[in-house]
C-alpha cells in the first residue's frame, strides 16, 4: 500500500453541487486528490438549499433509526467545530402536547440518552418561559441539543475550502453524458451553460453526489442506485415564533417541526414518494396540514402571514415499494458500482440529511481512497472550514 | 410547478438573456409562455421553463424561501427575490438579472464584487441580540442567538442610484454590515469599522435615495445603518479633534 | 405546467440595466426616497444655472439707472412672473428637502425620512401658492 | 479578509477625503439663514418684488447689507460647486480626473466670488 499520492495526483470528477458534493471536494483537496465539480443549477439548489435549516441532534431518529440519530450526534458536534459561528445554538424543545404525547415520552428521553444525545426533561412552565408563543396547554417537554443552520451558507463553508484549496468548481455545467468504454467510467462529457461550450473532463474517477437524481445519473453508466426521492412541503410563515427549535414529541409525522430562521418560522415536513425529482409540485393540502400541525406546537403559526411554501426531495435509499418515505432509514449509503454493476471508476453517495454532509464525504473519500489504493486519513474533522463569503471574496 | 388550480392563466415570460458565446455576451430578450396559478412565483416560472422549454436557461436559486438571497433579480424593473414574488396579474412580466453587478450568464450575476466589500465589514453570521421579548435561557445555552438579517442577495446594491452609477461605491450590503459591528461589537473594537467606513466611497457617497432599504426582501433598512454610521464617524472624528492627536 | 409557444430574438423591451452615468436620473421603479434625490439634483442644477444667470443680470446695475429699470420692467411683466414662482418652488424643494437631507443624512433622525420628505413638500407647496398669490397679486 | 468574526482590519490609514457632505449641510443650513435674508430684504418686503435702480444703490451703500450679500455669495458659491461635483463624480471618472474636476471647480468657485465682489464695488463706483 502506497502511503503518499503520485506526483500527478489522481483527479476525481464530482458531479453534483450540493452539501455533500461540496464536503467531498474539500475532504478529498485535503488528502491531495485533484477535484473538479460540475453542478447543472447554482450550488445547493437541489436539496440542500431548501433544507428547513436544522442541524440534527439526532433525537427525531433515536426511537426508531438509531443508526441515524448516533450519526446526528456525532457530526452535530464536529460541524460545531469545522463551522464555528454558522449555527444558531440555542437548542430544541420537544414538546409534549396530548397524553399519547405523555405516554411516547419515557421511551424518547431514554432512546436519547442511549444514542448518546444529551436530554433534559422541562416543565411545563420551565418550556413556557423559554419559549412564550408555545401552546399553552402542552404537559411538557425535553430539551435536546438541536441547533438551527443556514442551509445555503454553512455547505458554502466546504465549497470555500475546497476552491481555495484548489478544487474547480463549476455551477452552470451539466452533464450531458458519461465516458464509458467497456465498464470504465473515465470522465464526464458536459455542457458549460454560461457560454454553450460543450467538453470532455477526463478524470480517474467520477462520483455521483447528485442526492435524489442519483438514479438518473447512474442509469448513464448502466448502474442501478436504489434510491427513491421522497420529496417534502415547508412553510415559512414571517414572524419568529420561537428562539429553539421546536418539535412535537411523538413518532415523525407531518409538520412535527418548526425551525425559526432569522424573521421567519419554518414548519416542515410531509413526505411522499416521487419518480422525477425535478416534479414535485406544492400540494396545496400539504400546505394546510403544516398550518394545522405547527399551529398545534404554536397557536399563533395558524394566522400568520405566509411567505412561501415549497417542496424538497430527500433522497431515501430504499425499496422500490415504498409508498410515503416515512418508512426508510435516514441514512446514507456510499456505493462503488464495481461491487454493485461490474462498472469501474464510478462511485454513488447517497441518502443521508443535511447534518451528515461531512461524514457522506469521508465515507465517500475512504472508498475512494481503498480504490485507488492511497493511504490518506481523513482530516476534515479537524480543520476548520473557510467562512461562506470566501466562496466568492477574493 | 404543477399546480392544480382551476383558474390558471398563461403569461407571457420575457427573460433577458445573455451568453458569453453570444456575440460577447450581446443582450437579447426570450418570451416564454408559461401557466400560472395563483400561488406561482417567479421562481417557479423559471423552474418551469427550464424543465420545460429551455434548459439552458441559468438562474441562480437554492432556499425557495427568501432566506438564502440567490434569487434576487429585477421583476418588471424592481428588485425582488424571485422566490416569493408572484407572477403579477396581467399577459407579460419581464425578468432581468440584478443591476450593478457583472452578468455571467442569463439572470446570473457574479456575485464576487459584492463580497469584496461586504466582507471587509467582517460582520458575524449569527447575532447575539435576541428578538422574542421576555425568553428565558434554557440550561446550557450561554446566549440566545439568531442569524444576522441581512441575506447578501444583492438587491440593495442593485437598486442603488448611487452604485448604479460608480462602481467604487462600497453599497448598501457592506455599510449595513459594519453598521451591525458598530451596533453589536460582541467583545471587538468596531473602531476600524468605522474609520474605514468614514470615506467618500463609503458611508459618505449614499445620496439618500433610500432605495435599498425600500428594495431590502429581508427588513435590513441599510440606508439607515448608512446614517447612524455617518454620526459615528462624526463622533469619532469630533473625538480625535478634540483628543489633540493623543490617538496617535 | 403547460406551455405553447417560445420565442426566439424578441426585441429588448424591457427597461435597460441601469448601469451608466446618467443613472441617477431614470426615475423607473423609483419609490419615495429615489424621487426625492432626483427631485433634489434636479432643482440644485435649476439653481446652480439660475445663480450664475442671477450674477450676470446684476452687472446691468454697472451700466447705470436706464439699462437695469429697463431690466426690471421686464422682469415685472407676466411671463417672468411666473418663472419667479417656478423659481420659488425650486427652491422650497431644494432648501425644505435640504433640511430633511441634513437631519437625516447626519444620522440625527435616521429612520424618518419619509415623513419627513412629505412634511418638506406640503410645506414647500404651501409656501409656494402663497408666494405666487403674493407675486401676481402684488401688481 | 476571510477569518470569522473580525472586524475590517485593513491597514488603518484613517479616513480618508474629508466628508463634503458635512461642508454640504453646513453651506446649507448657512444659506437658509442668508437666502432668506437675501429674500425678504431684496424681494418680499419691495412692494414690486424687485428694486428699482436708486433703491438698490441705496440699500448697497449699507455695509451690513453688503456684508450679508459677500457672505451669501460665499456660500451659496460653495454650496452650488460641492452639489455639481457630486454630480459629476457620479460620471464615473478617474480619480485623476476627479482630482482635475475638484481643483478647476476651486478655480471656478474663487473666480465667482471676486467677480461678485467687484461686481459690488464697480455698482457702488458707478453710482458715485
Amino acid at each position: 500500500m502506497t502511503t503518499t499520492l503520485p506526483r500527478q495526483p489522481f483527479h476525481v470528477a464530482i458531479v453534483g453541487g450540493g452539501g455533500t458534493g461540496g464536503a467531498l471536494a474539500h475532504d478529498l483537496v485535503l488528502r491531495g486528490f485533484r477535484v473538479t465539480l460540475v453542478e447543472r443549477g447554482e450550488l445547493t439548489s437541489g436539496t440542500t438549499g431548501r433544507h428547513h435549516g436544522l442541524l440534527h441532534s439526532g433525537a427525531r431518529y433515536a426511537v426508531k433509526d438509531r443508526e441515524s440519530a448516533v450519526e446526528c450526534i456525532e457530526e452535530r458536534e464536529i460541524l460545531r467545530r469545522v463551522c464555528p459561528g454558522t449555527f444558531e445554538e440555542n437548542d430544541g424543545l420537544f414538546v409534549a402536547i396530548t397524553d399519547e404525547d405523555v405516554a411516547y415520552e419515557p421511551l424518547f428521553f431514554e432512546s436519547c440518552l442511549a444514542s448518546g444525545i444529551p436530554a433534559r426533561r422541562v416543565s411545563r412552565e420551565e418550556a413556557l418561559r423559554l419559549e412564550p408563543h408555545l401552546n399553552p396547554d402542552l404537559k411538557m417537554a425535553v430539551q435536546v441539543p438541536d441547533a438551527t443552520m443556514d442551509a445555503m451558507r454553512m455547505p458554502l463553508r466546504f465549497f470555500a475550502s475546497a476552491k481555495a484549496g484548489g478544487a474547480i468548481i463549476r455551477p452552470w455545467t451539466l452533464v450531458t453524458e458519461l465516458l464509458i468504454h467497456d465498464r470504465l467510467v473515465s470522465g464526464i462529457r458536459v455542457r458549460d451553460l454560461t457560454n454553450g461550450v460543450e467538453e470532455e473532463i477526463r478524470a480517474d474517477l467520477v462520483v455521483n453526489a447528485t442526492g435524489p437524481w442519483a438514479e438518473q445519473l447512474a442509469v448513464m453508466a448502466g448502474c442501478d442506485v436504489p434510491i427513491r426521492p421522497s420529496p417534502g412541503v415547508l412553510l415559512a410563515v414571517r414572524g419568529r415564533w420561537c428562539n429553539m427549535v421546536v418539535n412535537r414529541l411523538h413518532p415523525s409525522g407531518d409538520g412535527d417541526i418548526v425551525v425559526p430562521q432569522r424573521g421567519l418560522s419554518v414548519v416542515g415536513t410531509s413526505s411522499w414518494v416521487v419518480e422525477d425529482p425535478d416534479d414535485l409540485g406544492v400540494p396545496e393540502d400539504h400546505v394546510e396540514r403544516m398550518y394545522a400541525e405547527g399551529a398545534k406546537m404554536i397557536p399563533a403559526i395558524r394566522t400568520a402571514e405566509r411567505r412561501a411554501a415549497w417542496s424538497a426531495a430527500r433522497p431515501l435509499i430504499g425499496s422500490r415499494d415504498a409508498e410515503s418515505g416515512r418508512e426508510l432509514s435516514r441514512t446514507f449509503k456510499c456505493f462503488d458500482h464495481r461491487e454493485t454493476d461490474g462498472v469501474e471508476g464510478f462511485v454513488t453517495i447517497s441518502g443521508g440529511k443535511g447534518t451528515t454532509l461531512r461524514a457522506m464525504a469521508e465515507t465517500t473519500a475512504d472508498v475512494i481512497c481503498r480504490k485507488v489504493a492511497v493511504e490518506a486519513p481523513c482530516q476534515t474533522r479537524e480543520v476548520v472550514t473557510l467562512p461562506h463569503t470566501a466562496y466568492y471574496a477574493s | 410547478m404543477t399546480e392544480t388550480v382551476t383558474d390558471a392563466r398563461t403569461t407571457r415570460v420575457v427573460v433577458s438573456r445573455r451568453k458569453e458565446g453570444d456575440d460577447h455576451g450581446a443582450l437579447r430578450y426570450d418570451t416564454f409562455d408559461v401557466a400560472v396559478g395563483p400561488r406561482t412565483t417567479i421562481l417557479d416560472a423559471l423552474v418551469a421553463i427550464r424543465r420545460e422549454l429551455d434548459p439552458t436557461l441559468t438562474f441562480r436559486h437554492s432556499c425557495f424561501h427568501a432566506s438564502c438571497g440567490t434569487c434576487g433579480m429585477r421583476v418588471d424593473g424592481r428588485e425582488g427575490l424571485a422566490c416569493v414574488t408572484p407572477v403579477p396579474a396581467g399577459d407579460e412580466v419581464t425578468v432581468e438579472p440584478l443591476g450593478n453587478l457583472p452578468v455571467v450568464s442569463d439572470l446570473v450575476v457574479d456575485m464576487d464584487a459584492f463580497y469584496d466589500d461586504f466582507d471587509d465589514a467582517g460582520r458575524p453570521l449569527v447575532r447575539a441580540s435576541e428578538t422574542i421579548p421576555g425568553a428565558a435561557r434554557a440550561e446550557g445555552v450561554d446566549e440566545l442567538e439568531r442569524y444576522e438579517d441581512c441575506i447578501e442577495c444583492g438587491i440593495c446594491l442593485s437598486a442603488c442610484p448611487v452604485a448604479g452609477s460608480d462602481p467604487r461605491y462600497v453599497g448598501p450590503a457592506a455599510l449595513a454590515a459594519a453598521w451591525r459591528v458598530v451596533e453589536e461589537p460582541r467583545g471587538l473594537d468596531p473602531g476600524p469599522v468605522v474609520r474605514l467606513m468614514d470615506d467618500e466611497q463609503a458611508a459618505w457617497r449614499c445620496h439618500l435615495a433610500w432605495e435599498c432599504s425600500e428594495a431590502c426582501p429581508s427588513g435590513v433598512d441599510p440606508a439607515a445603518a448608512i446614517m447612524r454610521l455617518r454620526r459615528s464617524a462624526v463622533g469619532a472624528r469630533a473625538h480625535r479633534l478634540f483628543s489633540f492627536g493623543g490617538n496617535r | 405546467m403547460a406551455s405553447t409557444t417560445v420565442g426566439r430574438g424578441r426585441p429588448a423591451t424591457g427597461p435597460a440595466r441601469r448601469r451608466g452615468m446618467l443613472g441617477w436620473f431614470d426615475p423607473r421603479g423609483r419609490r419615495l426616497g429615489g424621487l426625492a434625490f432626483i427631485l433634489n439634483r434636479l432643482t440644485g442644477l435649476g439653481l446652480v444655472v439660475y445663480l450664475y444667470l442671477h450674477l450676470m443680470i446684476l452687472s446691468l446695475l454697472v451700466q447705470g439707472p436706464n439699462a437695469w429699470d429697463d431690466f426690471v420692467d421686464i422682469a415685472l411683466s407676466p411671463p417672468f412672473l411666473a418663472l419667479d414662482v417656478f423659481l420659488l418652488t425650486g427652491m422650497l424643494i431644494h432648501g425644505l428637502n435640504g433640511i430633511r437631507v441634513g437631519l437625516v443624512g447626519l444620522g440625527l433622525v435616521a429612520s424618518r425620512q419619509k415623513a419627513l420628505f412629505i412634511a418638506a413638500m406640503v410645506i414647500a407647496a404651501f409656501v409656494a401658492l402663497v408666494g405666487a398669490l403674493r407675486i401676481f397679486g402684488g401688481e | 479578509m476571510t477569518t470569522d468574526q473580525r472586524p475590517a482590519d485593513r491597514p488603518d490609514a484613517g479616513p480618508r477625503n474629508a466628508p463634503v457632505f458635512v461642508f454640504q449641510v453646513i453651506s446649507g443650513a448657512a444659506l437658509l439663514v442668508l437666502l432668506g435674508l437675501h429674500m425678504v430684504a431684496q424681494h418680499f418686503i419691495v412692494p414690486t418684488g424687485l428694486r428699482f435702480y436708486e433703491d438698490v444703490i441705496a440699500w448697497l451703500r449699507n455695509p451690513v447689507m453688503i456684508a450679508v450679500e459677500v457672505a451669501f455669495l460665499v456660500f451659496v458659491t460653495y454650496h452650488a460647486l460641492a452639489g455639481v461635483r457630486a454630480i459629476l463624480f457620479d460620471f464615473g471618472f478617474s480619480e485623476r480626473t476627479e482630482r482635475r474636476i475638484t481643483n478647476i471647480l476651486w478655480v471656478v468657485g474663487i473666480v465667482t466670488v471676486v467677480y461678485g465682489v467687484a461686481l459690488f464695488a464697480a455698482i457702488l463706483n458707478a453710482a458715485a
